[in-house]
C-alpha cells in the first residue's frame, strides 16, 4: 500500500463489485422471484426465499446502493489510505441483500447482526474519541435490538418447533410481537430508542451515512412488516395505535431536534427519525385496520409505508451523499460556518434543493405524494368511527402537520444557511466544485425522486404485488377513475402528473409573459444592510437564530439551556463582546439514558465494593457463609 | 466394642484441639495443637484399623503419622522461622465470640448429621457431627484471623475434618486415594510457605 | 366526475376572473382601514396600478443572489395560481377541481412560502434571515391548524375534494333550509367554528394586523415584508400580486365555509358572482375592521391566538366525528 | 486399537511432561508443539471412532460423550496455546525474560496439561479429586510467574481458597462414599463413576443431595461461581498470557466436570433438587459479574470476570436441561477458543506495552492492527453475536431458558447486555480513541504509541514474529465455525446431552 499508484485499487474494484452484486442480487430475485433454496451446512441450513417483500427490498436496496456505490467511486479517494472502507461497506451491503432473501430465523438473525457489525465498524471508521462513543453506543442499542429480536424468534421457536419462517405464519402472538417491533424500532430509531441514531449517522463517512440512514434503518421496517403481516397472530389492534401514536411522536420530535441541529449530518440524521416515525405511523393503520378488518384503509395505509421508504431512502440518501461533497469540498459540516456555497457548487446546490423538497414533502415531489397517503389513511381511520382510532388518528393527524410543518421550517434553514447568503468563513469561500461522477451519483436518485413524484402510477403497480403479499389487497393508482373497489381511495384525488403539468405549463407561460411583456433590466448591487458594513457576512441571520424563535415556543421540548455572556466591566449600550452559549438537550436522552446510566453505575460501585473484595478473609468468609447457607436450605427446605 | 469407645475420646479430643484452637493467638502454639490433633485423627484410625483388622487403615494411619504429625509441622515450624513471625496473632473478632460461634457450628453440625447419619455406618458415634464441627470451625478460623499462618492451620484443620470422615466408615477409603490426597496436601503446603517466604521478601523489599 | 367542455370553459373563465379580482379585495381592504382611520385613502385599483408600474422597473439584484432569487418569484406566483385553479368561487367546479385535495391546498401553501423563505435568505441580508425565520415561526404554528381546518371539512362532509367539500355543504343547506330534509347531516356550528379558526389563520398568513403589518418597513414588525425586503421590479410585482391571491384564496374558502353558494349550471352563474363578490367584500370589511380595532401584538404572543385556531378546528373535528 | 489411543491421550502429556525437566527450552517449543498437535491429533481420531463408554488403564479412566466433549476442548486449546506459545517465548525471550524462566514454564504447564487430562479421564471419584489439586498447584506457580507482589497475593488467594474448595470438594467425595461404601463395600468401585451410576436409585437421597451441594459449592469455588469467585479475576489476570487462556478456557471447565458428575449421580437416583442449585448458581454468577465488569480497570481481569459469567451461563444451562443442556457443551468449546482468542491477543498487546491498565491502551487499531481487530471480534465473539460461534450455544440455552420461563429469560437477556456493557465498551476504547482526551502531548510520541508517554512508541510488527498472529488468525476463524461445525463434533455434543439426561429436540 506504499505504492500511491495503487492506492485506489479498493475503491474501485469494492465499489464496482457493489454494483455488480447489487445488479446481480435485482437479476437474482427477479429471475428467482417465488422460489426458494437452501444452502445446506452440517447444522444450519440456510434458506432463502424470493417472495414480493424481499423482491421489493432487494430492489430498493440494491438500487440506491448502485447509486451510492457510484457516487463512492469519486467521493471515497479520501479514504485511499484505509482502504477497509470499500471491504466492510461491501459486505455491509451485501448482508443486507441476504438479509431480505433469508427465510429462516438463524440465516436472519446471522445476516441481521452482520450487517450490525459492519455498520458498526464503519462508525468507528474514523477512530476518533467521537467515533468511539458514538459507535459504542450504537452497537449497544443494536445489540439490544438484536437479543429482543432473538428472544422473539426463540419463543417463535418454542411454539412452532421449526427455524424456517413458512411455519411462523400466525404464530406470533403479543409478547412475541411486543420483543420483535421494540427490538426493530431500536434499529429504526424510533423514538425512545433513537438516542444512538444522531451520534451514529453523523459519524461515519458521508457514503456510508447514505448507506446507514437511507437502507438500514429500512430493514428494521422490513422485519417489523414480516412480523405484523405475516407473523402475527392478529389478536391485537391496540399495538396499532400504539404503533402510531409513537410514531407521530417520533416524526415531530425528530423533526424539532433536527431544526435544532447545527450539523448538517446530524440534522440529516434526526430527519431520519422524523421518517421513521411516519413510516410507523403507516404501519400503525394498517395493521390496526386489519385486525378490526378495514381492508382498503389496510392496504392504503401499506401504500404509505412503502411508498414512504422508497421516498426516504432516495432523497436521504442524495442527502447524505451531498453532505458528504460539502463535508469534502468545505472541511466543515457546520453549517454557521457555511453559506453561499451554491455559487461554488451550482449543480450541487440544484439538486440539494430537491432532495431538500423532497423530504420536506413539497407537493408536487415524491415525499409530498406518500405523506399524502398517509394523510388520506389516517382521515380514513376516522372514518371508522372506532371508538379509539378516532381519537388517537386526530392527534396523529395533529402531530404529522406539525411535524410537515416544522420540516419545511428545519429545511429550509439546512438549505437556505447552507447554499444561500454570503459564504460565513474561509472555509465556505474556498470550496471547490465537486467532481462530476460524485453529483451523478446524487443526480440519479434525485431523478427518481422526480420522477416518482410526478408519475407514481407504474410504481405504485409494482408496489402492489408487496401490497398484495402483505395484506392480500391492492390499491388503484389511476390518476383518473374514481374506483367503487377501494373506498377510501375514491374519497379523494391527488393527480401529481396532471398538478405538475400544469405547474410547468403555467410557469412557462409566465415566465414567457414577463420576459415579453415586462421589464428585463438587471442591475447588480450589494446587499442593502441599513448602509452600514455591507460586506461583513456576520450581520447574516444564523442557523441557530433561524430557528431560535420556534425553539422558543416549543421549548418544552428541548431543555434548552442558553445564556449570554457580557464581559462585565464594560458600558452598559457598547459591548465590545458577549458570548452566547446555547445547549440542545434531547429530552429522552436527559431524563431516561443518561439517568439509567448513573443508576447502574451506582449499583455496580455498589456490588464492586461488596462483592470484588481484595480481601481474601472477606473472600474465604463468602464461600463458608455460603456453604452454611446451602446448608441450611439442605436442612429445612429440602425433605 | 472398647476400640470404639477409646476411639470416642479421641474424636473429643480432635474437637477440644481445635476449639483450644480458636481460643488462642499464638502460632507457635496452633501448629502444636495441629500437630497433637493429628496425632488423635491417628490414633483413631489405629483403633478402627485394630478393630476391624484392616490393612487399609494401618497403611492410612502410617502416612497420616509421617505426613500429617512430623512432615507438615515440621515445615511450618521451619517457614516460621524463617519468616520470624512469632507474634499474637490479630483477629476481625474476639476470642469468646469466636467461641460461642464455634459452638453454634458444633450443633448446625449436628442437625446436618441427624438428618443423614443413621447409627452403624461409622466407626464411633457423632464422628460425623464432630467431623463437620471441626471442618466448619477450621473454616473459621481461617475466616476471622488476619495471618496468613492461621489460613494453613485452618485449611489443615479442614483437611483432618475431612480425613476423619473419610476414615470413619468401615475400612476407609481406598489407600491410592488417600496416598494422593496427603501428597496433595502436603506440596499445597510446601507451595503455600514458598508463597509465604516470596510475599514476606516483597513486603520487605 | 364529468368532464366536459363546457366545465372546462366556465372553470378558465372563473380563474381568469378571480386572479384578476385579487387585487381589488386587497385595495378595497387598504381603502377601507384608509377611511376608517379618517384617511382619505387610496384609489381601489391602486394596486392594479402598482404591479404595472412594478413590471416595468429595472431588477435590482444582489452580488450574492443567486438562481433562486431568479426562479423563487415565478414558484411563489405559479403556486397560488394553481391553488386558485383547484378552488370553486362561484361555480361548482373548478378546472383542477378533480385533483384539488384539501392536504395538497395546505401544503402548496407551504411550497410557496418554502421558496419565498428560501429567496429571502439568498442575499445574505440580515433582515432575509430574520424574515425567513419570522415566516417559518408563523407558518410551524399555522399550517397545523390550516390541515387541520381543511381535515376537518373534508371529515365533515366525507369529501376530499375541495369542490365536492363546498358542493355538499351547500347542498345540505339546501336540502335542510329549502326542503327540510336530511337537516340532521348538517351542522351550523361547525362550518363556524371552521370559518372563526380559518379567519385566525388568514389573518397570520396574509401578514396582517395585530399579526404583522404589512405597511410597514420596520424591522421589528416585518414578518411578509422582511422576506421580500430585496426584491425589485417583476419579481416585487410578481410578490406582491402572489399575496393579493393568497389574500383572495384565504377569503374565496372562508366565504365557501360560511355561505356556499355555487351554480350548478350556466343560468346560475350571474348571481352566483354577484353573491360571491358580496360575500368578499363583506369579508373584506371584516378583516379591514379587525386591522382598525386591533394594535399589532408582541411575536411571542402570535402562538396563543394561533393555538386558539388550532383548539377550534380541533373541536370542530371532534364535533363531526360525533355526527357518525 | 482404541484403548490404545485412549492411553495415549494421558501418555503423551507425561512424556512432554518428563521431556520437559532435560530438554532446552527453543528446543521444547518445538517439542511441545509437536506433543500438542498429536493429543490433538489422537483426541481426534478418539472422537472419529468413539461410540460407546470406554474404560481404559485399569478401570482408573474412562470415557464417555461428555468428558470427550472437554477433552476435545483441552485439546484444540492446547493446540493453540502450543502454537501461541512458540512465538510467544521467542519474543519475550528476546525481550529479556531468562530461559530458565520458561523451562519452568513448560514444566508447570506440562504439569498442568497432564494433571488436567487425568481429572477429565478418571472414573474414580478419587483420582479426579487429586489431579483437580494438581491442577491448582501446578498453575500456583505459574500465576507468579511474574514475581511481583501481586501475583504473589493473587498467587495465595488462588491456592487457599481453591484447596479449600476442592477439600470441601473432598468432604462431598466422602459422603458419596458413605452411601455407595454401602452398595459396593471397600473397593475402588465404590468411588468409580461408572458403578455408582449404575447403583442409582440404590443410594440413600439425603447423602446424595448433601454430597451434591458440598461439590457445587466445592468444586464451583474452582469453577467461580459468584460469591466464591473472587480468586478467579486476580489469579486469570496475573499469569503469562497462554496461562491465562488455558486457565479460563479448560480449567474451569475441569472443575465443573466435577459439578455435572455430582449431578448426574443425583439424576441417576431420580433426584431433582440440584438443577435449582446450579440454576440459582449459574444466575447469581451471572449478575455479579454484570454488574462487576464495568469497573474493571485491567483488561485482563476485564476477560476473567467475563470467564465468570460465561460459567454462569453454562451452569444456567446445565440446570435448566433438555436443549439447553447442548447449548451449554456448545459453549463449553467455543467459549474456550474465544477466550483463548482474548487472552492471546491482549497478551500480545501487554508483551508489547507492559501495560494492563484498560485507561492507557488506546488506538490499537492504528498500532496493532492484526491484533486490535481480532481482540474486537473476539470481544464481539464473547458477547454472543450472531455469525460468532457462541452464539450458537447462547441461542440454545435461551431457547431453553424461555421454554421454562419467559421472565427468567429477559431477566438473563439484561444481564448479558450489561456484561456486554461492560466488556465491549472497554475493549472499544482499546481500540480506537485517544489516550486522555486533549492531551497536549499528542505532537509527540504520544502520538503513535498505545501505551502511556513513558514507553518508547511501539507497534507490533517490531516486537512479535509473525507466527504469533497465525493461531490467532485460526482461532478468530475457528469462532465464526457457527457456518459449519463438523458434523462427528455436533454429533458428540448431541448425545453428550442425551447422556446428560437432556431431551433431544432439534
Amino acid at each position: 500500500m506504499d505504492n500511491l499508484k495503487h492506492k485506489g485499487i479498493f475503491r474501485y474494484f469494492f465499489n464496482c463489485l457493489t454494483i455488480l452484486s447489487a445488479a446481480f442480487f435485482t437479476v437474482l430475485s427477479i429471475y428467482c422471484f417465488k422460489s426458494e433454496f437452501i444452502v445446506q451446512s452440517s447444522f444450519i441450513n440456510f434458506s432463502f426465499k424470493f417472495d414480493a417483500l424481499s423482491l421489493f427490498f432487494v430492489i430498493f436496496i440494491s438500487s440506491i446502493s448502485l447509486f451510492i456505490s457510484i457516487f463512492s467511486i469519486k467521493y471515497g479517494d479520501k479514504y485511499d489510505d484505509k482502504p477497509s472502507l470499500f471491504i466492510y461497506s461491501f459486505l455491509f451491503i451485501i448482508s443486507m441483500l441476504i438479509l431480505v432473501i433469508s427465510n429462516d430465523m438463524l440465516t436472519f438473525l446471522i445476516f441481521w447482526e452482520l450487517m450490525s457489525i459492519f455498520s458498526f465498524l464503519l462508525v468507528i471508521y474514523e477512530g476518533s474519541e467521537e467515533s468511539r462513543k458514538a459507535g459504542f453506543l450504537y452497537f449497544l442499542m443494536t445489540h439490544i435490538g438484536t437479543i429482543l429480536i432473538t428472544a422473539a424468534f426463540i419463543m417463535l421457536y418454542l411454539k412452532t418447533s421449526s427455524f424456517s419462517f413458512d411455519y411462523y405464519k400466525g404464530a406470533a402472538g403479543i409478547i412475541i410481537l411486543a420483543a420483535a417491533i421494540t427490538g426493530f424500532s431500536i434499529k429504526a430509531g424510533i423514538m425512545p430508542f433513537h438516542t444512538w441514531l444522531p451520534y451514529a449517522h453523523p459519524v461515519a463517512p458521508a457514503n456510508i451515512s447514505a448507506v446507514m440512514s437511507g437502507v438500514m434503518v429500512n430493514m428494521a421496517i422490513y422485519g417489523i412488516l414480516k412480523f405484523l403481516f405475516v407473523f402475527s397472530a392478529g389478536s391485537n389492534s391496540f399495538l396499532g395505535i400504539i404503533l402510531l401514536v409513537i410514531g407521530a411522536l417520533s416524526a415531530l420530535l425528530g423533526i424539532m431536534y433536527a431544526m435544532a441541529q447545527k450539523d448538517i449530518k446530524k440534522l440529516l440524521a434526526f430527519s431520519t427519525i422524523e421518517n421513521m416515525g411516519i413510516i410507523f405511523m403507516g404501519i400503525g393503520v394498517s395493521y390496526w385496520a386489519r385486525i378490526e378488518n378495514f381492508k382498503s384503509l389496510e392496504y392504503l395505509a401499506m401504500l404509505a409505508v412503502l411508498l414512504h421508504i422508497i421516498n426516504h431512502g432516495l432523497s436521504k440518501s442524495s442527502l447524505f451523499m451531498g453532505s458528504g461533497l460539502i463535508d469534502k469540498y468545505t472541511h466543515t459540516r457546520n453549517m454557521e460556518k457555511l453559506g453561499g456555497l451554491s455559487k461554488k457548487m451550482g449543480q450541487l446546490s440544484v439538486l440539494f434543493l430537491i432532495g431538500v423538497m423532497s423530504i420536506s414533502a413539497m407537493p408536487p415531489l415524491n415525499g409530498f405524494l406518500s405523506e399524502w397517503y398517509l394523510y388520506i389513511s389516517l382521515i380514513g381511520s376516522v372514518f371508522t368511527g372506532n371508538l379509539y382510532m378516532v381519537y388517537f388518528s386526530i392527534i396523529a393527524i395533529a402531530l404529522l402537520s406539525l411535524a410537515g410543518a416544522a420540516g419545511g421550517a428545519a429545511f429550509t434553514k439546512l438549505f437556505g444557511i447552507t447554499f444561500l447568503g454570503k459564504p460565513r468563513t474561509a472555509n465556505a469561500e474556498n470550496a471547490k466544485k465537486s467532481h462530476v461522477i460524485e453529483r451523478i451519483g446524487i443526480a440519479l436518485p434525485i431523478l427518481l425522486c422526480i420522477y416518482i413524484g410526478v408519475y407514481p402510477y407504474q410504481i405504485i403497480s409494482g408496489l402492489n404485488s408487496v401490497i398484495f403479499y402483505l395484506t392480500g389487497g391492492t390499491v388503484n393508482p389511476n390518476p383518473f377513475s374514481a374506483v367503487g373497489a377501494v373506498k377510501i381511495h375514491s374519497f379523494s384525488l391527488y393527480a401529481p402528473a396532471v398538478i405538475a403539468a400544469v405547474f410547468t405549463v403555467l410557469l412557462l407561460i409566465i415566465l414567457f409573459y414577463f420576459k415579453l411583456f415586462a421589464s428585463d433590466k438587471k442591475r447588480v448591487f450589494e446587499t442593502w444592510a441599513c448602509g452600514l458594513d455591507e460586506k461583513n457576512p456576520k450581520a447574516q441571520y444564523s442557523g441557530s437564530g433561524f430557528s431560535s424563535s420556534i425553539m422558543k415556543v416549543f421549548s418544552s421540548f428541548y431543555s434548552s439551556f442558553s445564556e449570554i455572556d457580557f464581559e462585565k466591566d464594560v458600558k452598559k449600550y457598547f459591548r465590545s463582546k458577549s458570548v452566547y452559549t446555547e445547549e440542545v438537550n434531547d429530552i429522552v436522552e436527559k431524563y431516561i439514558y443518561i439517568p439509567a446510566g448513573k443508576l447502574y453505575f451506582k449499583i455496580s460501585d455498589f456490588f464492586n465494593r461488596a462483592a470484588n473484595s481484595a480481601n481474601i478473609n472477606v473472600s474465604l468468609g463468602y464461600l463458608f457463609l455460603t456453604l452454611i447457607v446451602c446448608f441450611i436450605i439442605y436442612i429445612f427446605i429440602i425433605r | 466394642m472398647i476400640m470404639e469407645k477409646i476411639a470416642e475420646l479421641f474424636i473429643i479430643l480432635i474437637l477440644v484441639s481445635v476449639v483450644l484452637n480458636v481460643s488462642s493467638p499464638f502460632i507457635k502454639f496452633a501448629i502444636k495443637l495441629y500437630s497433637f490433633q493429628s496425632l488423635m485423627l491417628a490414633f483413631y484410625i489405629l483403633m478402627g484399623a485394630v478393630h476391624f483388622n484392616s490393612v487399609n487403615l494401618y497403611g492410612s494411619f502410617v502416612i497420616t503419622i509421617i505426613f500429617k504429625v512430623i512432615l507438615i509441622p515440621y515445615f511450618l515450624f521451619k517457614t516460621l522461622k524463617k519468616v520470624k513471625m512469632d507474634k499474637e496473632i490479630d483477629m476481625y473478632i474476639g476470642i469468646p465470640e469466636a467461641v460461642v460461634f464455634a459452638g453454634s457450628l458444633t450443633l448446625l453440625s449436628n442437625l446436618i448429621a441427624q438428618k443423614i447419619v443413621k447409627t452403624g455406618i461409622t466407626f464411633g458415634s457423632f464422628v460425623f457431627t464432630i467431623s463437620l464441627a471441626t471442618f466448619l470451625i477450621g473454616a473459621m478460623l481461617m475466616i476471622t484471623r488476619k495471618t496468613l499462618f492461621s489460613q494453613i492451620i485452618g485449611f489443615l484443620t479442614i483437611d483432618n475434618a475431612i480425613f476423619l470422615a473419610a476414615n470413619s466408615i468401615t475400612h476407609g477409603m481406598p489407600l491410592l486415594v488417600e496416598i494422593g490426597i496427603l501428597f496433595d496436601l502436603f506440596v499445597s503446603i510446601l507451595i503455600l510457605s514458598l508463597l509465604i517466604l516470596n510475599l514476606r521478601r516483597n513486603v520487605a523489599a | 366526475m364529468n368532464f366536459n367542455g363546457q366545465h372546462l370553459i366556465i372553470g378558465v373563465v372563473q380563474f381568469f376572473i378571480v386572479v384578476i379580482l385579487a387585487p381589488f379585495f386587497a385595495g378595497f381592504i387598504h381603502k377601507l382601514k384608509q377611511r376608517a382611520r379618517g384617511q382619505k385613502g387610496i384609489n381601489i385599483f391602486q394596486f392594479y396600478i402598482n404591479f404595472n408600474k412594478l413590471l416595468k422597473k429595472e431588477i435590482v439584484l444582489s452580488k450574492d443572489a443567486t438562481f433562486i432569487s431568479n426562479i423563487a418569484p415565478y414558484i411563489v406566483f405559479v403556486t397560488y395560481l394553481i391553488i386558485l385553479l383547484m378552488l370553486p368561487a362561484f361555480y361548482r367546479y373548478s378546472l383542477l377541481g378533480m385533483s384539488s385535495d384539501v392536504i395538497l391546498i395546505a401544503y402548496s401553501l407551504a411550497l410557496a412560502t418554502f421558496f419565498m423563505t428560501l429567496y429571502a435568505m439568498d442575499q445574505g441580508s440580515a433582515f432575509g434571515g430574520l424574515g425567513a425565520a419570522r415566516e417559518w415561526f408563523l407558518t410551524v404554528l399555522s399550517e397545523p391548524s390550516l390541515i387541520f381546518i381543511f381535515i376537518s371539512l373534508a371529515i365533515y362532509t366525507k369529501q376530499g375534494r375541495i369542490t365536492d367539500i363546498f358542493y355538499f355543504i351547500q347542498k345540505g343547506a339546501e336540502n335542510a333550509f329549502l326542503t327540510g330534509s336530511g337537516s340532521s347531516a348538517v351542522s351550523v356550528a361547525i362550518p363556524f367554528l371552521l370559518f372563526i379558526s380559518l379567519f385566525i389563520v388568514s389573518i397570520s398568513e396574509n401578514a396582517r394586523i395585530p399579526i404583522d403589518n404589512p405597511e410597514t418597513h420596520l424591522e421589528l414588525t416585518m414578518f411578509h415584508e422582511a422576506n421580500i425586503l430585496e426584491a425589485s421590479g417583476k419579481h416585487l410585482g410578481l410578490y406582491e400580486y402572489g399575496s393579493y391571491l393568497k389574500l383572495t384564496v384565504f377569503l374565496t374558502v372562508m366565504s365557501l365555509i360560511l355561505f356556499p353558494y355555487m351554480a350548478v349550471n350556466i343560468y346560475q352563474i350571474p348571481i352566483a358572482f354577484i353573491i360571491y363578490v358580496l360575500k368578499m367584500i363583506i369579508l373584506c370589511a371584516l378583516i379591514a375592521g379587525v386591522e382598525t380595532v386591533n394594535p399589532k401584538m408582541r411575536v411571542f404572543r402570535v402562538p396563543n391566538i394561533l393555538s386558539v385556531s388550532f383548539i377550534l378546528s380541533l373541536i370542530a373535528m371532534i364535533l363531526s366525528i360525533r355526527r357518525f | 486399537m482404541q484403548h490404545k489411543l485412549l492411553d495415549l491421550i494421558l501418555i503423551l502429556p507425561a512424556a512432554a511432561l518428563i521431556f520437559s525437566i532435560f530438554t532446552d527450552v527453543l528446543w521444547m517449543s518445538y517439542l511441545q508443539l509437536a506433543v500438542s498437535v498429536l493429543v490433538f491429533l489422537t483426541v481426534g481420531a478418539v472422537a472419529l471412532s468413539f461410540n460407546s463408554i470406554t474404560v481404559f488403564l485399569g478401570g482408573f479412566f474412562f470415557i464417555d460423550y461428555i468428558n470427550l466433549v472437554i477433552l476435545i476442548t483441552v485439546s484444540t486449546l492446547e493446540l493453540f496455546v502450543a502454537f501461541y506459545s512458540f512465538g510467544y517465548v521467542r519474543s519475550e525471550i528476546a525481550g529479556g525474560v531468562s530461559k530458565r524462566k520458561f523451562k519452568f514454564y513448560y514444566f508447570w504447564k506440562n504439569l498442568f496439561i497432564f494433571s488436567m487430562m487425568v481429572s477429565i479421564l478418571s472414573n474414580n471419584l478419587g483420582i479426579y479429586w487429586t489431579g483437580l489439586e494438581a491442577t491448582t498447584l501446578a498453575t500456583a506457580l505459574l500465576v507468579s510467574f511474574n514475581r511481583t507482589k501481586e501475583s504473589f497475593e493473587a498467587t495465595w488467594k488462588y491456592v487457599i481458597m481453591c484447596s479449600v474448595g476442592i477439600a470441601i470438594g473432598l468432604f462431598a467425595i466422602v459422603i458419596l462414599y458413605f452411601t455407595t461404601f454401602q452398595v459396593y463395600g471397600e473397593s475402588m468401585r465404590s468411588l468409580s463413576f461408572i458403578n455408582i451410576m449404575q447403583a442409582g436409585a440404590k443410594l440413600d437421597k439425603n447423602f446424595l443431595i448433601l454430597s451434591f451441594i458440598l461439590a457445587l459449592v466445592g468444586f464451583g469455588t474452582k469453577v467461580g461461581f459468584a460469591p466464591m469467585h473472587n480468586w478467579l479475576p486476580d489469579a486469570h489476570s496475573q499469569g503469562p498470557s497462554p496461562v491465562s487462556a488455558l486457565l479460563s478456557g479448560v480449567l474451569l471447565n475441569t472443575a465443573l466436570l466435577g459439578i455435572l458428575r455430582f449431578y448426574q449421580i443425583n439424576g441417576a437416583a431420580g433426584i431433582y433438587y440440584p438443577r435449582y442449585f446450579l440454576i440459582g448458581f449459574g444466575f447469581l454468577t451471572i449478575t455479579v459479574s454484570a454488574f462487576s465488569i464495568i469497573k474493571q480497570t485491567d483488561y485482563k481481569r476485564l476477560f476473567a470476570f467475563s470467564s465468570m459469567e460465561n460459567m454462569g451461563i453454562i451452569a444456567l444451562g446445565f440446570g435448566i436441561g433438555g436443549i439447553a443442556v447442548i447449548g451449554s457443551l456448545l459453549q463449553i468449546f467455543f467459549h474456550a477458543l474465544n477466550k483463548g482468542l482474548l487472552f492471546l491477543s491482549s497478551g500480545n498487546v501487554l508483551a508489547a506495552t507492559h501495560e494492563r491498565r484498560i485507561d492507557k491502551i488506546r488506538n490499537l487499531s492504528k498500532n496493532f492492527p492484526i491484533t486490535g481487530i481480532v481482540l474486537l471480534f473476539g470481544a464481539m465473539g464473547i458477547s454472543g453475536m450472531p455469525p460468532f460461534a457462541m452464539f450458537l450455544g447462547e441461542i440454545y440455552i435461551m431457547t431453553g431458558i424461555f421454554r421454562t420461563d419467559i421472565w427468567l429469560g429477559f431477566l438473563v437477556f439484561i444481564l448479558l447486555i450489561l456484561v456486554f456493557i461492560g466488556l465491549f465498551g472497554k475493549v472499544l476504547k482499546m481500540y480506537v480513541g485517544k489516550a486522555n482526551a486533549g492531551n497536549e502531548e499528542e505532537g509527540g510520541e504520544l502520538k503513535s504509541g498505545g501505551a502511556d508517554a513513558a514507553h518508547k512508541a511501539v507497534n507490533e510488527a517490531a516486537l512479535h514474529p509473525f507466527i504469533v498472529y497465525v493461531p490467532l488468525i485460526i482461532l478468530l476463524f475457528s469462532s465464526f465455525l457457527l457456518f459449519y461445525i463438523p458434523y462427528p463434533f455436533l454429533h458428540i455434543v448431541k448425545s453428550a446431552a442425551a447422556e446428560f439426561g437432556g431431551k433431544l429436540i432439534f
